[in-house]
């Protein structure tokens, strides 16, 4: 019985590459992991966006309805839903000037109960300390 | 020689924008690009503004990424893809995306 | 009216470059105006038929198809990227020819515009 | 002896960060160790089988062919993203699994070190 | 008869992704468009290392001994032996402090007559100016 | 933790890497980073060369970019992929690609 942790860091902007994106269907196939597993084995994931990485945050994406795929922001939505902890850099949110109304802080419209939290860097860092593994995105 | 410059990027733009030389120089914001129009980094407005009168947003590219017409730069013109081909044809002698 | 050459350069395919070529594409022939489309390195994923769609990926299958079938559309594959790449003459797209890249060359001969998406 | 699980994503086909992966599993395996090779996003390139072989291009299938031939590298694609790009069953490099990606998380899981090639 | 000049800017640095390969044996292929156009009919082209891109341009490059793929050097040298015009930033040069002796400035080797020139930008400014068409790698 | 960074560019690195903190941090230039360990722009080092005083570059890449091992800076150590292998096992706990 072993719980390994994930980290997967996004520091990519979305939409012109695929990497935020992938970043979160992989932290989301988190759940369906156990197949794979032994009993009672289990990995948990953190999501933590940085650096230019936290423009995939941003509310109000219309890629489905212009470009016909899913948005960051509904994947965003969907790790919320699925309990996934999810964390926004501070010091990035601050520097790029972005207000927190314009965050995804929740999935309440999903019915999701987890929300984001806007964290400083230093908390981010020690959720790397405490995972097993790094995935940068 | 009239040229049509298609920014699609956030970072490492300007080295290459500000040395490229035109009688008539116009930036197209588009894919990533979109950020220029709407973030202010450290409080500051993107430098890539400054290097032209003539200055668009892709509307579609803008919206995708959350933003909206009323948060942008008010020099930064939104046009579709209609009024893009109409820059590309009309405007500009030559295109480059960078 | 007018013919715009586009060269979609380094892979696009799970990213949206890919989809601002097709749809200016379709908004320069909506105003009477010719395309060539060109697929180089990368990019000749998109010349893969039997792609499958799904809600993460934008499906340019169908709007290809479609302005193929307005007679002002031309896409072609650089044939050695996509044979490096696996994919053969029976993989291809419906519609879609492949040519060495002096075609590109060519097309942007008797352009009146071209533009070139290359980087990453 | 260890593991190393090395996750590429993006595309590399004609970028030699693909041989860079495929180099570092055989240096691994060379010391004893084994490999979990997963393939996501347009790294799935490198399970299409019937690449050819130009000067341009590395040649990959052949050392990954010799990889499997080791007993100690398993290689996997990312089974949803090859079929958005038309890269089906039939269409697989021999020996290369297909999963959905809860696989990679689970190499991850088992894996002493994880080298997860990102970016573009 | 007309002749169309088009400017193959290249401001990529090599290997990590296919652009700058891709500018060389584009322009390479100008050799052959003639089989697409009419008697008289001709595409000049114009390679220009700009940015990073001219970290493309140095000499001893092993790339067909390590990974097995053909190396910039090799197609720089190949378009000199076509006679192909190549230009390389003069400021880009002195900037990333690359001394003329590191350049591939000829393919001599190879019995190549034209040579490279390490050219101010202003002059690649103005080779634009006079291309039809500009594809910048 | 120990942190084993490989710096896989030569542009936007210095960012993400100056953040990081570790017990130990390693350095290893692969890919296009290689040339943090051999050109000085504008007469200078690169600045990624005084995040850590475990500097490695991988020869391979160094070699195939044109580079001998007498060009970089003499802080780097140059190293084989068979090395590599054994900084991931035995020097480092975590491993991340930039």
């Amino acid at each position: 019985m072993a719980t390994k942790k994930l980290a997967f860091i996004v520091k990519s902007l979305p939409y012109k590459t695929e990497a935020s994106r992938l970043a979160l269907t992989h932290a989301i196939a988190s759940q369906t992991v156990e197949i794979y597993l032994e009993d009672g084995d289990m990995v948990e994931p953190v999501l933590a966006f940085m650096g230019d990485g936290v423009l995939n945050c941003l509310k109000d994406q219309t890629a489905m309805n212009l470009y016909g795929v899913t948005s960051l922001e509904q994947h965003i939505k969907n790790s919320l839903l699925l309990d996934l902890k999810v964390m926004i850099c501070k010091e990035d949110v601050e520097r790029l000037g972005i207000s927190e109304d314009a965050l995804i802080m929740d999935a309440e419209d999903i019915g999701g109960e987890t929300k984001a939290s806007i964290a400083p860097f230093g908390e981010i860092m020690k959720e790397m300390d405490t995972s097993d593994h790094l995935l940068f995105f | 020689m009239t040229l049509g410059v298609l920014v699609s990027d956030f970072r490492n733009m300007d080295n290459i924008l500000s040395r490229l030389k035109a009688d008539k120089l116009g930036v197209i914001l588009v894919s990533n690009g979109v950020y220029h129009a709407a973030v202010k980094e450290g409080g500051k407005k993107s430098s890539i503004l400054e290097k032209s009168p003539h200055l668009y947003v892709l509307s579609e590219d803008l919206h995708s990424r959350g933003f909206a017409e009323s948060e942008i730069d008010t020099r930064v013109k939104s046009i579709t893809y209609s009024d893009l081909v109409d820059l590309i044809f009309n405007e500009y002698e030559k295109i480059i995306w960078i | 009216m007018a013919k715009l050459t586009i060269g979609v350069f380094s892979s696009l395919v799970g990213s949206l470059s890919l989809d601002f070529a097709v749809k200016l594409s379709e908004a320069a022939i909506k105003k009477g105006h010719s395309v060539d489309f060109w697929l180089s390195g990368n990019a000749t994923m998109l010349s893969k038929k039997g792609q499958r769609n799904f809600k993460d990926y934008s499906a340019l299958q169908k709007p290809v198809q479609d302005l193929l079938a307005t007679g002002k559309f031309q896409i072609t594959a650089c044939e050695a990227c996509a044979e490096a790449r696996g994919f053969h003459k029976e993989d291809t797209m419906e519609g879609c020819k492949r040519h060495s890249m002096d075609w590109y060359l060519a097309s942007c001969f008797s352009a009146d515009r071209v533009l070139h998406i290359g980087g990453d």
